[in-house]
This record gives structure tokens, C-alpha cells and sequence, in this order.
């Protein structure tokens, strides 16, 4: 076996290791901490373009999957085994993920300069690259979980790395406990997984659990409602995968997670840990399509229809509601959201091939965006609301350029924005998807809509004169990185290590599109495993469709142009154009269809309410009851008493003494004493006894 | 039903009732390590070597001691002349006694009702340390784990609890 | 007489004995032979270390020790212990009666018990046990709960101050003494004393195979030796027994014979754990050189008891006190981690393929931590300067 | 009687020994103690079932026994530091008179 694989490992125990160093330094070694982290970040890099270019020199065919397992554990008489996997998937996977967190990395330089805990920053931001490659290269479920949650609890510090700021350790409690939510399903899952066979190693030899011989006894039985037990553990473990990233019932804690510094925003909530999600379907594909029949592409089992319907929902939801945004940064996520939708519905309709596609550029185009604002925001001196800026484009031009570029790419601008043809491919796989076309409408909507938002975000922030001046000055985004120091400056243009990774983002935004064209579908192929040939026939079979989209991508650009630049915005306060045409649907967009009340006003008020009713149960109902009852007893006891020595001789006073004695022990039930407690516990152990023995008895 | 066995039995038995009935708290921990060693001896009895000396350097070792300086730090132990004559049984010791009294009867009688199986022909298991080492780092390793961790986290609650707490200065 | 002969010659005469004993009785009187001579031989020890450490300490503070009683003044424990025989016993009014009586007995007990299972000679150990150091450490934990019921039992604040420090300090110092004498468990992967010395008991060239000639058991002998000290409640570490803080500790309120035997005790407990010392680390009753091992192997046992006990007496004449912090802070702050390393360092060194690299690791394993925590000892260390004594002529 | 059954005896004479003191007992020391000896009873058990049951190759029994000291030793850790914090807010370990739970 080739030493890359041998040591794939390093991939992700660099990061992890430059971490634990950075844990261990001082603020006044800030420099030495990113340094090692970009150090070890660029080292991953390296090895896994080696990895990659060790696939490719490979070949094709399933040869091109290599797996080192080794045994963890051993509990009872069964090992745990752990293992990596060096596939396509995983290669192309890797090289996306060291690539730009290495940018990111590079980025947060500039942009945590004057923060004073960069060196906890990077630690978080070196470990969470660490466990994200460590959920790349898993080849056990269990491995994969365990970095999993890694990557969730490093997500949960990022997003509250400013906290205190209160909202921000709201948001960071909130993503916490709503990825929760999905993890559970995730766990119970891996566990059903476990019990039916045996292993949670991805590939092992034909061992493995996502191999022919175990999907085949999975397909074998099935469960309530006739669905095939692969089905059942497809979509808990999908579970897992919508919360990750972002998928409809579960969205909501995407959205606050902006409260976190901009470059965490651009590597985990766009580019990465939401597309781990994503991945972790990819990588359970054999699983989520297993079927009776023998194993098909593209068939489309419940599992798959499931992915894809919730897919498309939640991609028209998020794009709807960006639309009615003023946060910069909330604008863009509603919009990764949306994306994450696209990827969802393009692995149920289209396979890995087409999902992992947008992935990919959706990843760079997304994280070129994120750093743009968030060099917007640190030019604007931590303004947020694209109301309050404007004609940012005289003072930052390369922003501009850079932005521009992931915006059209984002939208899908027609054959030179990597965007078109990822979004394409998922297009036209939804339209030739057997079981319904409405998912290809929902998203040819949603392209729409995509291109709309893109326009008039850029409108608002650069196009028209700067609306800074005339507002009241708002206070700065909470203890932002920039927000206190460089206030009353002009907006500026950020340095040089801050643009420097928008230009390489740019550009990889600009052409990563062309290794996954129709024409030359390298990308699908290499994913796929067969040879990768050049025929411009293909186009013909797709340009229908891509005509249709792009005339879709120009109409939602010209209803932006039409509503936001040919009438410039003037007024910082003036309500928006698409409020003064219709404001009821505008604020129940710009209130994300009040799904965040709704869940305050049932779950969370249920569960509080829950709660209330059991206190007040124990309160009055039973404790109530056992007082009662004591009380009952004690005034039998003195009427008995009472009545007994005034009438009747003192014969009888030992009786009475007895009763009394009584009413008292039972008022010892409610004595606050352990010892009481404790005796009834004994008392009930024996009861329990003797019915057994007389069950066994009879 | 050796004289050895029936030594010992007494022994513990004597100890482990005046550890629960001796009124000065200090006696009654010093019984309770008498019957503590009984029990290791039982052990040792049952050829149970490891066991047996565990349970000494654990109990005699560590908990005895905890206990005594619980006492002393509790100043449970001879108390002042003020309440020096205060009863040693809690108010209602008839009904517990009495509940304890049932439940041995009822153990007994299902002991004694009851007839165990047994393995064939009794030999002496000697089961040797390196066994229960190898045990414990492959079958048991599991279980090994939690303990550790429930060890770590017994020793960071027992000293917080002990932590004099200081008032809120936030 | 062959060596062989001379060196088994105990074990020899005690079957021979019990080849004369009716059978029902055997085990009785076999356990007898074993047990007896262990009763006769170490406070006879007891006896000599008590003149050698007056003479030792009395040339260390410049003065002549004990010199008027026999020759040499070296049977002064006779008449030592012809004193305590004949003083009177003190028990105080309000003292616990029952549990002052017998706090000194299980003290002497459980210091007689833990030579069960030391290996004095070749085939000379009372019962080799399975679990023999487990043994040892659980028996030598019976010790405090004696400290304990000396100064509780005898209704006084200085020996109750003495027993709660006394009890608190051999706690805290048996972690690091279990944990240090784990990383020969690891290397012999074994508990029983007599297969630990039996694998030390090998030689290469001439070289015996002490397992205090690798870094870990070096570095493990001496933090074993300094739990040791501690353990006993030994000098520098003999705070609850310090005359000038509380006048001596637990056992202020005995006198006469009990007194005699709290010493006897003690001084049993160290030679418990020095013996322990030379089975785990210094290859027990192995001689030093292979071309030593005609000489029997009970005299190389004692005579390295002897080395250690000298050195202990060398120790108490030469290092002040500690207060009740720095003891501590010794006890976790460096004793704690550095056995733990060193069990780190045990298993690296089991694993690395032998050569001088492992030396070279092991060794940094060790010595760099070491720098490190020792610099977190000395707060504000003063400059010593040199003394020039007078010599008594 | 067979020697198991010696045994079981003695453990549940133990048993009931440790709970008469934990129902008796006032000194919440003493109880804690109590609670410590029959857990040694069960311990007691384990061992006798190991030794005289049908598999004693397989040291579940031992195990067993180990796990249960090690956890024993974590709650007298506990419950003697929870004994001290209430001893610090009421000034006694005295179980008749810490009843502020009544309801």
C-alpha cells in the first residue's frame, strides 16, 4: 500500500495537533498561533493534493478506493474498528476543505487582527479543520460521528467566541441544541445499523456495510409501513444530515449562527461543516438507494425521494426568504441554506456525482461571498445592514470586483460562472426524475429568486452614494472584531492578506465551473470512476434546459436591476421596493415565515409548560394526598383520644395511645426524613419479593 | 463449613453489628474495619486473592480513613457536654429494625427455599493476577474505561463539594 | 559445603525439622519455622539501628553517641529496653482505654505482616504470594488507621494534631509510592515478589539485571525512597512527630513498653519498605556482580537493608524539616506527575527496540520534566553557603 | 447446607445488619457506612456465586466485584463530601433534625 495512504491520517491529526499546541500559548504569542496553524493547514493541503494526485495517477474503476482499518477496542468479545478511506470522494472532498480553510485561515489574519483572543480563534479554527477532515476520511460510521460532533462542539464555540455578546451565546446555544436534535436520529441510526450488521466500517473488504453483501441482507427485511430496514436507518441518519446542514424542519439555528465572526461564517456555516451534511449522504449513497433490485444508479427509493423533496422545499423556502433580508450576512445565509437545499435534491435526483458537483463550487463561490461581506463589514467598521451602506464600490474596488464574481456565480450567470453548470446539472437531473417534476420547479423558481436577492443585495451595498453619513450612527455589531477600533473613518479597502484569498476565491469561483461541464463532465467522472471523454454532443441533449435557466438567471437579474438600481435607493430608512409593492408577504418573508415563533410558541412552550404541570403534581397532588391522609389519621386518633378519656375510663387511653402512635408513623411518610424514605423503599422490596416468589409459586 | 469459615463469619458478624449499634461514631468505624477484613478474608477464602487485598487497601486503606475524618470533621465524635446524652437511634429505630428483620426473613427463606446450581466437582479456582489483568484490558475494557471516568468525576464533585463555597461576587 | 549448600542451608534445616514432625501438624510447625526466625531477627535489626543511627547522628552533630554501655556502647538497647520493661505505663484518665491498649499492637502487627512476602534469601520467603506487593501496600495501609487510634484514643490535641498530620501525610505519600513501584509491575509483568527478583536475578557478562540500571527504575528508586522516608514518617518528613511542634506526635501519652513498641513499629515499617525498596528495584537477594553469587543470598539482602538503613540515617542527620505546605506541594505537585511519567516512560521504554536510542528518549522523557517541576520547587531558593565544622577529636 | 448457601446466608445476614443501621442510625456518617457494608454483602455475593457457580473461568464474578469496590469508593468519596457540605449549612449530621424537605 502506497505511504499517502498509510498516512492519511496526518490529514487531519496536523490541525488537531497545531490546536492543542495554539490551547496552550498566550494572546502575546499570536503570531506563533497562526503560524502553526496556517503551517499545519498548509501541510494537510499538501498531503492531500498528494493523496490526489496519487488517486489520479491511479486510475479508474473501484481499484480507486484504498481502506486502512485497524482494530480500536475491544468490549465484550467484539472489537471496534476504526479506519480511513482514500476514494474520489474523499480526495476531492479534502482538497476542497485544506484549500479553503487554508484561504480562511490566511484571511482571519487580517480580520482578527485587533481582536484579543485571536490565539483562542485559531485554536477553535485549527481544530475544527482538524475534525471536519477527520469526518472526510472516516471510513466507520462511528469514527465519522465522532468527529461529527467534534465539529459541532467547535462550531458552537465559534459561533459564541464572542460571548459576551448575549445574542451570540444565544445563537451558539441554539445551533448546540437544534444540530442536537438531528444528532440523536443520526445516533440511533448508527446504532440500528450496528445491531442489523454487525460492523459500522464503510468498506471493508466486502465486509463492510455499505458493500453488496451487507445492503443485500439489509434490503432483505423491512419495517413498519413495508419499508426496507436500509430505508429506515437511511433516513434517521439523514436526520443527522438536515441538521448539519440546514435542511428545512431544522434550519433555523443556520441563520443566527451569522452571529459569529465573519471568517467562521465563511468556513463552517458556508463552505464546509454544512456541507458535511451533504457529504455524509453522499458517502451513505449505496445505503440511502439500496433496493430490492439489484443496485441501479438512480433508482429512486423512499429514502432518496425523501432527500429530494425536502431538498427542494427547503432550497425555494431559503431563497424566498433572502429575498426580504437587510443583514448582509443573514442574506447569504438563507441563501446557503437554499444551496443546501439544491445539493440535497440534486443526490436524490442525480446521484453523488451531480450533489458533490455543487457542492464543490457552491463551497468556493459561497466562501468567496462570505469573505467579500466580511471584508465590507470591516471596511464599513462592523455595519451589518445593507441599508446603511451603499457606493461602496468607488472606495473598495477589488471587493467589488471579487463580490461581483461570486455573486454571478451564485446565480448561475451562463457559461462562464462555475454556479451555471453545477446548478445546471441539478436542473436537468430534476427535470428526468421519474417520480415528479414539481422539485424542478421549485428549484427553477428558486434559481430565479436566487438571482433576484444576488441583485439586489449588490444594489443595495454597492451601487447609489453612500448612506452612512445621514443615519443616526447605530451601535456597532457587539464586540465586533473591527467594530470599536476604526469607526469614524470613511469605508476603506482592506489589506492586502484579506483580498489577496477574495482574488484566488474569485477566480477558482470563475472557472471550477469548466471540469464539470456537459461537454467534458471530468468532475462526474472522476467521482464515478470511468474515463472522462471530450464530445460537445452532449450539449445538445442539455441545452434546452440551459437556455431555460439562463433566461431564468436574466429575468431575476433584471427585476433586481429594475427594482433597485434604475431607482436609486436615496433614503437609508425608506421602506424596500419589493415592501411598498406587497408588505404583508414582505414581512412574513423578512420574519422567515415566523417558523422561530412558532417553535418559541409550541415546543419550547410545551416543554416549560411540561415541566410546570409536574412541579405542581408533585407540589399538591401527592404530597397533598399523603398529608391528607396523615392529618385523617392523627384526628381519628385525637377524636378517639379525646373521646376516650372524657367518657370512658382510662381502660382504654393505651388503645387510643396505640392509634395516635399510628396516625403519627404515618405522618412519617411525609417526614422529610431519608431514613422514612428509605424504610419504605425496604418495605416495597418486600412486597416485590413475595409477589415474585408467589409468581413462582403459582 | 470449615472452623475457618465459621471463624470468620463470627468475626464479621460481630464486627459489622458493632459498627452499626456502638453509640461513640470512632468505635464504630474501627468495628467497621474489622468487618471489612472479614469480608477480605472471606474472599481470600473463596480464592478471591485479588479481590481480597483490593478490598483491604481500598476500604481499610481509604474509606475508613475518609470516614474517620469525616468524623472529626464533622465533630460528630464525643460530643460536648451539652447534648453528650443524645440517642445514638433515631426516633422510630423499632419499625426499621423491624423492616431490616423482615427483609432478612424473606431473604433467608428464599435462600434457604431454594436450591442453586451448583457446578459439578468444586476445585479451587486459582486465578492468577496476569488473568484479571488481560481480562480487564480486552473483555473488560469497556467497563474499565466508565469507571475511570466515573473516578475523574467523583474526584472533581468530592472536591467542589468540599470547596468551601465562597458568596456570589458576580 | 558447597556455596549452594551454605545458601540454601535455612531451608535445608527446616525440612529437615519437619521431616521429624508428625503429619497433622506440619503446616502448624512449618509455619511456625518460617514465621519465627522473621520474629527473632528483625528487632534484633531494630536493635542495632538504633545504636548505629545515636552513633551516626551523634558524629553528624559533632558529638561521641552512645559509648559507655559494653563496647562501643552497643549494648545500650539492652538496657533501653530494660527501661521501658520496667517504667511505669501511663495511661491517661479520660484516654479511650480499650482503643489506646490497642493501637501499638496492631501497629507491630501489621508491621510483621507485611514481611510475608519478602524474599530474604533464595527459597526464603514466608508465602509467595500471587498478589505479594498488593499484599504489602494493603497491609501497610492497616498502619495509619494504628496512627490514627494511638492520637485519637489518648484524649490529648497534640497527639490528636499529630495522628490527623501523620495520617493526611501517609495518604498522600502512598500514591506516589504505589505508583512508583507500578512501573515494575509493567517491566516483570507480575505481583508476586519472588518472580520479580527471580527475573532480576539474571546477569549479562557481569552485569546483574537491576531493574534500577534503566531510567525509569532509577528514576522510580529514588521517588520510591522518598515515599519511603515519608511513610514512615521519617526526618525530613517527620512533622507529626517533630519534638519542637507537638512534642512527639501520636504517641506523647504512651510510656514505658507501648512507647517501646511505637518505635519498634516504625522502625519495622521502614525496614518493611527499605526491603521492598531492594526487591523491586535493587534485584533483592541477587548479588551485585555474577562473580559475587557464591556468597549466600541472604547476606547480599542484608547487607543492601544495611546500605539503605545508613543511608536513611545519613538523610535524617543531614536535611531540615518541612513545613506542612512544602510537603505537600512536594507529595502532588512533583512526586504525582513525576511517577507518572515514569510509567509513561516504562511503557516507551517496553516498546522501543533496545539500543542506545531508547536510553537516549527514556532518559529526556524523564530528565526534562524533572528541570521543569523541580524549578516550580524551590520558591525563592536562597543562596547556601558553604560551613565549616569543627571536628570532635 | 451447602457451602454456597452458608454463604448467601451470611451475605444476607450482613445485608440486613448494613440496613438496620442505615434505618436506625441518626449520625449521617454512620448511615453512609451502613450503606458501604451492604454493598460489601453484595460483593460477598458476586464472589460466592464466582466460586461455587457452574463457570468460574469466566471472572465475571471477580470483576464484578472489582467494579463495584471501585464504585463504592467514588460514593463514600461523595456522599461523606455532600455530608460535609450540609454540615456546613446545618450545623449537624444528625438525620432527625435535617428534615427541612418536610412537606
Amino acid at each position: 500500500m502506497d505511504w499517502i495512504v498509510q498516512h492519511l491520517w496526518l490529514v487531519p491529526a496536523l490541525p488537531i495537533l497545531a490546536g492543542g499546541i495554539i490551547a496552550l500559548l498566550k494572546q502575546r504569542h499570536r503570531v506563533l498561533a497562526a503560524s502553526l496553524a496556517i503551517a499545519s493547514m498548509f501541510l494537510s493541503f499538501l498531503l492531500s493534493l498528494g493523496a490526489f494526485v496519487h488517486l489520479l495517477s491511479l486510475g479508474h474503476g473501484d481499484g480507486a478506493r484504498m481502506v486502512v482499518n485497524f482494530n480500536w477496542f475491544q468490549f465484550g468479545s467484539e472489537w471496534v474498528r476504526l479506519g480511513w478511506v482514500l476514494d474520489p470522494l474523499t480526495a476531492v472532498m479534502l482538497l476542497m476543505v485544506t484549500f479553503i480553510s487554508l484561504l480562511v485561515f490566511i484571511y482571519s489574519v487580517g480580520y482578527m487582527a485587533e481582536d484579543e483572543n485571536s490565539t483562542r480563534f485559531f485554536c477553535f479554527l485549527a481544530l475544527f479543520a482538524g475534525a471536519m477532515l477527520g469526518v472526510v476520511i472516516a471510513n466507520s460510521l462511528l469514527l465519522l460521528f465522532m468527529c461529527w460532533e467534534v465539529v459541532g462542539l467547535t462550531s458552537y464555540l465559534l459561533i459564541g467566541f464572542w460571548y459576551a455578546n448575549p445574542k451570540a451565546a444565544a445563537a451558539a446555544k441554539k445551533a448546540f441544541i437544534v444540530t442536537r436534535i438531528g444528532d440523536l436520529a443520526f445516533f440511533l441510526g448508527m446504532a440500528w445499523l450496528y445491531a442489523q450488521t454487525g460492523t459500522l466500517l464503510f468498506f471493508d473488504g466486502g465486509a463492510g456495510c455499505l458493500e453488496r453483501s451487507a445492503l443485500t441482507a439489509l434490503v432483505a427485511h423491512t419495517t413498519i409501513f413495508g419499508l426496507t430496514v436500509s430505508t429506515g436507518i437511511g433516513l434517521l441518519i439523514f436526520c443527522g444530515a438536515a441538521g448539519k446542514s440546514g435542511q428545512l424542519p431544522l434550519h433555523v439555528w443556520l441563520p443566527d449562527a451569522m452571529e459569529g465572526p465573519t471568517p467562521v461564517s465563511a468556513l463552517i456555516h458556508a463552505a464546509t461543516m454544512v456541507a458535511a451534511g451533504v457529504f455524509l449522504i453522499a458517502r451513505i449513497y449505496p445505503l440511502m438507494s439500496a433496493d430490492i433490485a439489484s443496485l441501479p444508479a438512480l433508482t429512486p427509493t423512499v429514502a432518496l425521494q425523501v432527500v429530494t423533496w425536502v431538498g427542494a422545499a427547503t432550497a425555494l423556502f431559503g431563497s424566498l426568504v433572502a429575498v426580504a433580508q437587510f443583514d448582509i450576512k443573514r442574506i447569504l445565509a438563507y441563501s446557503t441554506v437554499s444551496q443546501l437545499g439544491y445539493m440535497m435534491m440534486g443526490l436524490g435526483v442525480g446521484g453523488v456525482s451531480v450533489g458533490m458537483f455543487h457542492l464543490i463550487t457552491h463551497a468556493f463561490f459561497k466562501s468567496l461571498l462570505f469573505l467579500g461581506a466580511g471584508s465590507v463589514i470591516h471596511g464599513c467598521s462592523g455595519e451589518q445592514d445593507i441599508r446603511r451602506m451603499g457606493g461602496l464600490r468607488k472606495f473598495m474596488p477589488i471587493t467589488f470586483a471579487t463580490y461581483a464574481c461570486g455573486m454571478l456565480a451564485l446565480c448561475g450567470f451562463p457559461l462562464f460562472f462555475s454556479g451555471f453548470w453545477s446548478k445546471d446539472e441539478i436542473l436537468h437531473a430534476a427535470f428526468a426524475w421519474s417520480v415528479s417534476r414539481t422539485p424542478f420547479f421549485m428549484g427553477a423558481f428558486g434559481a430565479l429568486l436566487t438571482a433576484f436577492y444576488m441583485t439586489r443585495q449588490l444594489c443595495y451595498m454597492f451601487a447609489g452614494s453612500s448612506r452612512r453619513a445621514q443615519i443616526s450612527p447605530m451601535p456597532a455589531h457587539g464586540g465586533h472584531a473591527a467594530g470599536d477600533i476604526c469607526h469614524a473613518h470613511s469605508p476603506h479597502e482592506s489589506p492586502a492578506v484579506m483580498t489577496a484569498p477574495l482574488v484566488i476565491l474569485a477566480a477558482f469561483a470563475v472557472f471550477l465551473g469548466l471540469i464539470g461541464a456537459p461537454s467534458w463532465p471530468w468532475f462526474q467522472s472522476f467521482l464515478g470512476g470511468e474515463p472522462a471523454l471530450l464530445n460537445f454532443g452532449a450539449f445538445s441533449g442539455v441545452l434546452p434546459l440551459m437556455v431555460a435557466s439562463s433566461l431564468l438567471v436574466f429575468l431575476g437579474l433584471g427585476l433586481g436591476w429594475l427594482l433597485y438600481h434604475r431607482k436609486r435607493i436615496e433614503d437609508a430608512d425608506a421602506r424596500d421596493a419589493l415592501e411598498k409593492i406587497q408588505p404583508d408577504a414582505f414581512s412574513v418573508l423578512g420574519h422567515a415565515f415566523y417558523i422561530d415563533k412558532l417553535y418559541d410558541a409550541t415546543i419550547v412552550r410545551f416543554n416549560a409548560a411540561l415541566a410546570y404541570i409536574c412541579d405542581w403534581l408533585d407540589r399538591w397532588v401527592w404530597s397533598g394526598a399523603v398529608q391528607a391522609f396523615s392529618y385523617l389519621v392523627l384526628a381519628l386518633a385525637w377524636l378517639d383520644n379525646f373521646f376516650d378519656s372524657k367518657v370512658v375510663n382510662a381502660g382504654f387511653d393505651a388503645g387510643c395511645h396505640t392509634v395516635s402512635r399510628g396516625g403519627r408513623l404515618l405522618s412519617f411518610l411525609q417526614g422529610g426524613r431519608v431514613q422514612s424514605y428509605l424504610k419504605m423503599i425496604g418495605l416495597a422490596l418486600i412486597v416485590l419479593v413475595m409477589l415474585m416468589l408467589w409468581g413462582a409459586r403459582a | 463449613m470449615t472452623a475457618f469459615f465459621l471463624i470468620v463469619a463470627a468475626l464479621t458478624i460481630a464486627g459489622t453489628a458493632a459498627a452499626m449499634s456502638l453509640r461513640n461514631p470512632i468505635h464504630c468505624i474501627l468495628a467497621l474495619t474489622l468487618s471489612l477484613v472479614g469480608f477480605a478474608a472471606l474472599y481470600l477464602q473463596l480464592g478471591a486473592q485479588f479481590v481480597g487485598f483490593t478490598q483491604v487497601l481500598v476500604y481499610v486503606g481509604a474509606v475508613a480513613i475518609l470516614a474517620v475524618f469525616a468524623i472529626m470533621m464533622t465533630r460528630s465524635a464525643n460530643p460536648p457536654e451539652g447534648q453528650s446524652h443524645q440517642a445514638a437511634f433515631s426516633s422510630s429505630w423499632l419499625t426499621g429494625g423491624a423492616i431490616a428483620a423482615v427483609i432478612f426473613a424473606v431473604l433467608a427463606w428464599c435462600i434457604l427455599s431454594k436450591s442453586t446450581p451448583m457446578q459439578t466437582a468444586i476445585q479451587q479456582p486459582d486465578v492468577s493476577v496476569n488473568q484479571i489483568g488481560d481480562a480487564l484490558m480486552h473483555k473488560f475494557a469497556l467497563p474499565l474505561e466508565i469507571v475511570g471516568v466515573l473516578l475523574t468525576a467523583a474526584l472533581i464533585g468530592a472536591v467542589i463539594l468540599a470547596m468551601p463555597e465562597r458568596r456570589k461576587t458576580l | 559445603m558447597t556455596p549452594d549448600t551454605i545458601d540454601q542451608i535455612f531451608v535445608i534445616a527446616k525440612h529437615w525439622l519437619l521431616s521429624y514432625t508428625p503429619a497433622p501438624l506440619q503446616p502448624v510447625v512449618s509455619a511456625a519455622l518460617s514465621v519465627a526466625p522473621i520474629l527473632g531477627v528483625f528487632p534484633l535489626l531494630f536493635a542495632i539501628t538504633t545504636v548505629l543511627e545515636r552513633k551516626g547522628l551523634g558524629r553528624i552533630q559533632n558529638r561521641y553517641g552512645p559509648n559507655r554501655v559494653g563496647p562501643y556502647g552497643f549494648s545500650q538497647p539492652i538496657a533501653d529496653g530494660i527501661k521501658s520493661l520496667t517504667k511505669e505505663d501511663i495511661v491517661p484518665r479520660t484516654a479511650d482505654q480499650f482503643v489506646h491498649f490497642l493501637a501499638p499492637l496492631l501497629l507491630v502487627m501489621a508491621a510483621f505482616l507485611a514481611y510475608a512476602v519478602l524474599p530474604i534469601g533464595k527459597n526464603m520467603v514466608i508465602t509467595n504470594l500471587n498478589a505479594g506487593v498488593l499484599f504489602f501496600f494493603a497491609v501497610g495501609s492497616m498502619v495509619e488507621l494504628a496512627v490514627f487510634m494511638a492520637g485519637w484514643s489518648s484524649r490529648s490535641k497534640y497527639s490528636l494534631l499529630g495522628a490527623m498530620r501523620a495520617v493526611a501525610q501517609m495518604i498522600s505519600y502512598e500514591v506516589p509510592l504505589v505508583l512508583a513501584s507500578i512501573v515494575v509491575i509493567m517491566a516483570s509483568g507480575s505481583l508476586s515478589t519472588v518472580a520479580i527478583v527471580n527475573q532480576q536475578a539474571n546477569y549479562t557478562s557481569i552485569w546483574p539485571h537491576w531493574f534500577v540500571f534503566t531510567p525509569w527504575g532509577f528514576v522510580g528508586f529514588i521517588l520510591f525512597m522518598i515515599a519511603a522516608t515519608a511513610e514512615s514518617n521519617r526526618s525530613p518528613f517527620d512533622l507529626p512527630e517533630g519534638e519542637s511542634e507537638i512534642i512527639a506526635g501520636y504517641y506523647i501519652e504512651y510510656s514505658g513498653f507501648k512507647f517501646a513498641l511505637f518505635f519498634l513499629g516504625e522502625y519495622l515499617g521502614m525496614f518493611a519498605t527499605s526491603g521492598l525498596a531492594i526487591t523491586l528495584f535493587l534485584g533483592g537477594w541477587s548479588a551485585p556482580f555474577s562473580f559475587l553469587t557464591w556468597v549466600p543470598s541472604y547476606v547480599w539482602f542484608f547487607a543492601k537493608l544495611l546500605a539503605l538503613i545508613c543511608v536513611f540515617i545519613w538523610v535524617r542527620g543531614t536535611l531540615p524539616r518541612l513545613r506542612m505546605d512544602q510537603l505537600m506541594g512536594l507529595a502532588w505537585k512533583f512526586m504525582l506527575p513525576m511517577t507518572l511519567l515514569n510509567i509513561v516512560t516504562a511503557g516507551v521504554w517496553h516498546f522501543m527496540p533496545a539500543g542506545f536510542v531508547r536510553w537516549l528518549v527514556c532518559t529526556a522523557l524523564l530528565a526534562a520534566p524533572f528541570a521543569l517541576l523541580s524549578r516550580g520547587l524551590t520558591q525563592g531558593g536562597k543562596k547556601l553557603q558553604l560551613r565549616t565544622y569543627r571536628f570532635a577529636e | 447446607m451447602s457451602p454456597l448457601n452458608a454463604y448467601l446466608l451470611l451475605s444476607a445476614l450482613l445485608f440486613s445488619i448494613g440496613l438496620t443501621g442505615v434505618l436506625t442510625r441518626r449520625n449521617a456518617i454512620l448511615v453512609l457506612i451502613g450503606i458501604e457494608l451492604m454493598l460489601n454483602a453484595a460483593n460477598l455475593n458476586f464472589i460466592a456465586f464466582w466460586r461455587y457457580g457452574p463457570n468460574p473461568a469466566a471472572l465475571t464474578g471477580v470483576m464484578f466485584a472489582i467494579f463495584s469496590i471501585g464504585i463504592a469508593a467514588a460514593e463514600a468519596a461523595v456522599g461523606l463530601g455532600i455530608i460535609l457540605a450540609v454540615y456546613r449549612h446545618t450545623k449537624t449530621t444528625d438525620l432527625d433534625q435535617i428534615n427541612t424537605m418536610k412537606g
